[in-house]
C-alpha cells in the first residue's frame, strides 16, 4: 500500500553532515571479522575477578544455573555441545565477537556502558574459558579475539524458508 | 454466546469488585462537560498483561483490527528509555557517501507515508494449560497506523555505496538493541515511523522514532532508532544468534525473518461460554509474506473447512479480521481457524511444525493452528497440544 | 518545512512551559519495565479544544486518519452521561411485529460488522481571523474504526410493519436528544454501533451504544442509544427544526442529513512556518456521499490545479489523507485544495455556496474550499473570508 | 465494505420481548399531528408563573435578548418574522408540538425530566404567547396544541439537494 518507492538523485538537504568524531562516538558495533574491535587486552583471572564483582549477582557464581536457584540474568556457561537444553555462549553462540560487544554495550544489566575496553576483554576472556573455549592463558585483543572458532559455530544456518506453499 | 459485560476482563477484575455509581436514569442528571482528553468509560478497562519483560494485548477484547496505541504489547530488553525528542537524533553511516545525522524536525519535513500493518515478537506463542485466553496463547501482536518516512528516501539521501547489502540498526535503550537487516528490505517497504495511530508514536513503541520492517519479526522494528549503519555483511550481534534463532533438526536456523501467516480464534474463547445456536466465531489472521487470502473454519475437529468471512480492506501484512456463522447444536466439540496467505502458505497444524523442524521445536517462529475445545455446558478451554 | 518538535500544540503549550527531565544519555540508563496500560511521551501532550458544548480534534497533528479515541470531537447537548452498561437497554418498538429491548450483551451475541468512517458535526466550520488552526476551524470531525451490528440485522429481528418510513432515534443523556431518520438508511449502511478503534466505545461517543448513520450530519448518530421507534411520517424534534436547518434563500431547509464532499490543507497551517524548498502539503478529504475521488491542490492562489496523491486504502465515507509535493520558492502565495467524491460534486468556494444559499448563509452544512496564505517570511495564515 | 445487508427471515432470539406498561414508561416522543400528546392542559398565566420560577434565570425575564447580556440558556422569544438574526420559537420554529416535545424531555436544563404534563402545557401556552402565536385565553391540550399553524412553518422546506454536481 504505502510503499510507493520514492527514488531520487536530487537530494532533499535536510539533516546535518557529520565527521569522523561525532560518528566515533557512537560506533560501538563489532563485526565477526574483527571489524570495530578497540585496542586493549584482557586475560581469564582479571576477568574472573571483575565477573565476581559485576556480574555474578544475576548469573551465578559459576555461571551455571542450579535446580531450584532462578538466576536474574539466566546462565551463561555449560559443559559440553551435548546439553543442549540450557543455551549458552559455550553451546549456542557462533561468534566470539558477539561476546564482546554484547557485554560492552548492555551489562552490567543495571550500569550498561559501564565498562571499559580492557574490563569487557577481560570478561569475554573469562567467560570464553569458563564455557571451556579458551585456555586459561589465552589473551584476548582486536587480533586474537575474532580468530576464535565457536564450538556452535558449525551449527547455524542461513535461513532456507523461501516463502510459498512449503512448511519449514 | 453470550458475552456478558464486563467479562472482557474477567481475569483481571472479579465480579465482586467494586464497579462506579451510575444515576439510575441518566437522563434526568446533566453530565459532564467537554474535556482536553477523553477517557475510558469507567467500567471498561482493558489491560495487558504484563511479565518482567513483555506485555501482552487483550486480543479477546478486540472488536477490530487497529490496538489502541496503549493496549499495544511491549516487549524491551532494558525498559523504556525517556527521550528527548529535541536532543534525538539517528545517525546513518557506515558505507554511505555522506554520513548524517536526523532529529525528529528533519524527519518530517521528508515526504510521509503511512500504511497499516502488525508487529509481532518471533516468540509469540504460549501453550501449556487449558485455562489460557488469546491474550495469553498469542497477545505478543498488535497493529497500528504507522506514518513516517520510506528507508528508502534517507538512503538516497546519504547516498548508499554500491558495495552495502545490510544495515545495522541500533536503538538508543539501554540494551542498545541491534539487529542486522538486509538491504532489499529498505527498498522494498521499510520505514522510519514517528506516529502511530494518528498521534506520535508512544514510549514502549520507540518514541520518538522507531524502524518499522513490516512481516518482519518484531524484534527487528528497532525502537529508540538512534543508528544506521550501511555494511556488506551482517554484525552477528547476541539478538540474531544467541536469541531469535531456533532448532530445525540438527542444525539453528539464524535470520529467519519474515513471519509465516497464522491466525486464532478470539470469541469464542476462554473464558467465553456460549449457548446453543447462533454464536459468530471472529479471529485475526494475518502473514509477514504479504495478504490474507483466505480464512477457513472449522467446527468439527478440523474434518470439514469452511470459508469465513474477511473484514474489508484486507491489507498486506496485516492483522485481518475474520468472521464465520455458526450454529452449535450444543454438543461438544472443537473449533479451529486457518489461514492461507498470497503465496499460497497454509498455516501448518503443531504435528507439521515438528515434522519439518525436528522434535527440538522451540518458542520462535511457531504458528501451528490452534484449537479451542467447547464443552456441552458451553464453556470454551484452550487445547493446548504439547510440543513433544 | 520546518515542524520542530513540540510545534504541534504551540497554542496550547508555550516554550518556556515545564518539560519532563530525560537522562543526558538514554543508553545507559534501565527504562522502566512493562505496564497494563501504555501513556504518551510525558513529551507529547495533544489536546482537543473545549468550549461549553464542544471539543474540537487537534487535525493539525493528525499523522493519519484513525483519531486516537480520546482525541475524538465531542459535541454533546447536555453533558456526558454515565450509564451502567449492565442496566442500559435499547428498546425497538412502535411500527414493528415485536417490540424488544436489547441489552449489551445482547447486541454482542449478533453477527458484527466493523468500518471505518468519519463523523461530522453538521456546524463543522469556523472563520473570523488569520489565527485559527485547522482544528479551531474544522476541528468538529474525527475518524474512528467501529464495530457493531447492522440496524437491518435489529430491524429483521423485531419485524418492521410496510407503512414504516422513518425511525425516531433516542439518547438516554439528559438531553434525550431525538433525530427522524429515513427507513432507507437502516437497509443501506446504519449501524448500532459498541466498539470504537477495537475497544468499547467511549463516554463520549455515546456509551455503551451509539447509532452510526455514515455520511450524515454528526448529531443524527445518536448516542447512548436506548430507543428506537418506527414510524410513518417523521417527528420534527427540535434538533431537525430549531436546530441543523439553514437559510436556502427565502426558505429554510430542513433534513439534509449527508455531508457534502470537503478537504482541508493540514500542513503547511497556522501556526507552522516553512522554509524555501520542498514542502509536503497535506491534508485531510472526505465525502458524506461516498469515496474521494480525486484531491486538488494550487499553490498560486486557485490559478491552477494539480492532482495530490491519496492515501490507500481509500474507503467510502472516510477522511482520505492526502498529500502534494511542493517546492516553494519562498514568493508570497496561497495554498488551496479541493475534493471531488465518486458522484462527481467538486468542493465548491465560498462565493459558489453564497450564491446557491444566497447571502443569510449559515453555519450548517457549509464546506467552502479554505486557503492559507504563506507569507514571504514562511508564516502561515488562514485566509478568513468573510461570510457576507 | 461493512454493508453485507443481512436479510434474514429466521430470528436469532436475542433480547426481551416487551409490553406497553414497559414501553408506555419510554415512549415521550410526540408527532406534529399530535400523535403522543398526553392528558392534560395548561394556561398562558399559569405558564408565565412556572416561567418566571423555572426558566427566566437562563432565558431572560422576558425571553428575549438584551444587548450586553448573554443568556445561558438563548431567546425564546421574538416579535416578528422579519428580524430573523435571533432564531426563536415565533419567528424561526415549524411545530407548536415541538415546543412540548422538547421542553418535557430536556427542560429545565439543570433538571431535566421534572416538569409534570400539565407545566409542560402551560409553559408551551405561554412561550407560544410571549411569541404572539397564540391570544393570552387559548388554552392548550392534546386536541388544541398540534392545530396550532406556527408563523414559520411556511418557510421550511424538505432537502433538495440531490446529490451529484449540483451545488446547492
Ligand atoms: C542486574 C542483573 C545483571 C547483572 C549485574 C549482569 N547481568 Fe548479564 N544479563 C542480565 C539479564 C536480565 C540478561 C538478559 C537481557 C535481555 O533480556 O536481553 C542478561 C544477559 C547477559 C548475557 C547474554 C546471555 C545470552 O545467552 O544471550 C551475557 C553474555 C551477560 N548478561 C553477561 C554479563 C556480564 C559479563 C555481566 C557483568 C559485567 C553481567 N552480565 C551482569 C542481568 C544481569
Ligand atoms: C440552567 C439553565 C436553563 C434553564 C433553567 C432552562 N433552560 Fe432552556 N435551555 C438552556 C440551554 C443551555 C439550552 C440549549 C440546549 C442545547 O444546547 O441544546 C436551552 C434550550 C431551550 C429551548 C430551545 C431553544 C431553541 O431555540 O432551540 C427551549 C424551548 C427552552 N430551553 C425552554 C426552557 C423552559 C421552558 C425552561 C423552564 C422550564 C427552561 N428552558 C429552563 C438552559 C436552560
Ligand atoms: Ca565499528
Ligand atoms: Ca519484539
Ligand atoms: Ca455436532
Ligand atoms: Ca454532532
Ligand atoms: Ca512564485
Ligand atoms: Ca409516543
Ligand atoms: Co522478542
Ligand atoms: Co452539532
Amino acid at each position: 500500500q504505502a510503499n510507493q518507492s520514492i527514488k531520487r538523485s536530487a537530494k532533499f538537504g535536510f539533516g546535518r553532515t557529520v565527521g569522523f568524531p561525532e560518528i566515533a562516538a557512537w560506533d560501538i558495533d563489532i563485526r565477526p571479522d574483527g571489524m570495530g574491535l578497540p585496542k586493549g587486552r584482557g586475560e581469564v583471572k582479571t576477568g574472573r575477578l571483575i565477573y565476581a564483582k559485576k556480574c555474578a549477582a544475576c548469573h551465578g557464581a559459576d555461571g551455571k544455573e542450579t535446580t531450584g536457584v532462578k538466576l536474574l540474568g539466566g546462565a551463561l556457561v555449560s559443559d559440553s555441545l551435548s546439553g543442549r537444553k540450557v543455551k549458552t555462549i559455550g553451546n549456542y553462540w557462533p561468534f566470539a565477537t558477539t561476546l564482546f560487544d554484547y557485554i560492552r554495550r548492555a551489562m552490567p544489566y543495571n550500569l550498561p556502558g559501564s565498562l571499559n575496553n580492557e574490563e569487557v576483554y577481560s570478561l569475554s576472556a573469562y567467560l570464553l574459558f569458563a564455557n571451556k573455549v579458551i585456555k586459561a592463558d589465552v589473551v584476548l585483543d582486536a587480533v586474537s579475539l575474532p580468530k576464535i572458532i565457536m564450538p556452535a559455530r558449525k551449527l547455524f544456518v542461513m535461513d532456507d524458508r523461501k516463502g510459498g506453499k512449503e512448511i519449514k | 454466546a453470550v458475552l456478558p459485560v464486563n467479562n472482557l476482563f474477567a481475569s483481571q477484575r472479579s465480579p465482586q469488585d467494586f464497579l462506579p455509581l451510575a444515576p439510575e436514569d441518566p437522563t434526568k442528571v446533566p453530565g459532564q462537560g467537554p474535556s482536553p482528553l477523553g477517557k475510558r468509560s469507567p467500567f471498561e478497562s482493558p489491560v495487558r498483561k504484563p511479565s518482567d519483560i513483555s506485555s501482552r494485548t487483550p486480543l479477546q477484547d478486540m472488536h477490530g483490527t487497529i490496538t489502541p496505541s496503549d493496549l499495544h504489547f511491549e516487549r524491551h530488553h532494558a525498559g523504556i528509555p525517556t527521550i528527548d525528542p529535541a536532543i534525538h537524533e539517528l545517525l546513518i553511516h557506515g558505507l554511505v557517501e555522506t554520513p548524517i545525522k536526523f532529529t525528529l524536525a528533519d524527519l518530517k519535513k521528508f515526504p510521509s507515508v503511512t500504511r497499516i500493518c502488525f508487529i509481532e515478537c518471533a516468540g509469540n506463542f504460549r501453550t501449556g494449560k487449558e485455562e489460557m485466553t488469546p491474550q495469553d496463547i498469542l497477545g505478543l501482536t498488535s497493529q497500528s497506523e504507522w506514518t513516517g518516512v520510506m528507508l528508502s528516501t534517507l538512503f538516497n539521501e546519504v547516498g548508499i555505496d554500491p558495495s552495502a547489502k545490510w544495515f545495522l540498526a541500533e536503538g538508543s535503550d539501554a540494551a542498545v538493541m541491534t539487529r542486522t537487516i538486509p538491504l532489499s528490505k529498505a527498498w522494498d517497504d521499510a520505514m522510519v515511523v514517528y506516529a502511530q495511530n494518528g498521534e506520535a508514536i508512544r514510549p514502549e513503541q520507540g518514541y520518538p522514532m522507531r524502524l518499522l520492517l513490516p512481516g518482519f519479526e518484531g524484534n527487528m522494528n528497532i525502537k529508540w532508532l538512534r543508528r544506521i549503519k550501511l555494511s556488506d555483511e551482517p554484525y552477528m550481534t547476541r539478538e540474531e544468534t544467541s536469541k531469535y534463532t531456533y532448532p530445525v533438526k540438527d542444525r539453528i536456523r539464524m535470520f529467519s525473518f519474515e513471519l509465516d501467516a497464522r491466525s486464532i480464534i478470539i470469541y469464542p474463547a476462554y473464558p467465553a461460554k456460549i449457548n446453543k445456536g447462533y454464536v459468530q466465531i471472529r479471529g485475526i489472521a494475518w502473514s509477514g509474506r504479504g495478504k490474507v487470502e483466505k480464512v477457513e473454519v472449522s467446527t468439527d475437529r478440523g474434518q470439514t473447512w469452511q470459508i469465513a468471512n474477511l473484514q474489508e480492506p484486507v491489507l498486506s501484512k496485516a492483522h485481518t479480521y475474520f468472521r464465520y456463522e455458526w450454529n452449535w447444536d450444543g454438543d461438544a466439540t472443537e473449533i479451529l481457524s486457518r489461514v492461507t496467505d498470497e503465496t499460497g502458505y497454509l498455516q501448518p497444524t503443531l504435528q507439521q511444525l515438528i515434522e519439518a523442524r525436528g522434535p527440538d521445536i522451540s518458542g520462535y517462529h511457531m504458528n501451528p493452528v490452534t484449537a479451542w475445545k467447547i464443552n456441552k455446558d458451553g464453556t470454551v478451554l484452550f487445547k493446548a497440544e504439547p510440543l513433544k
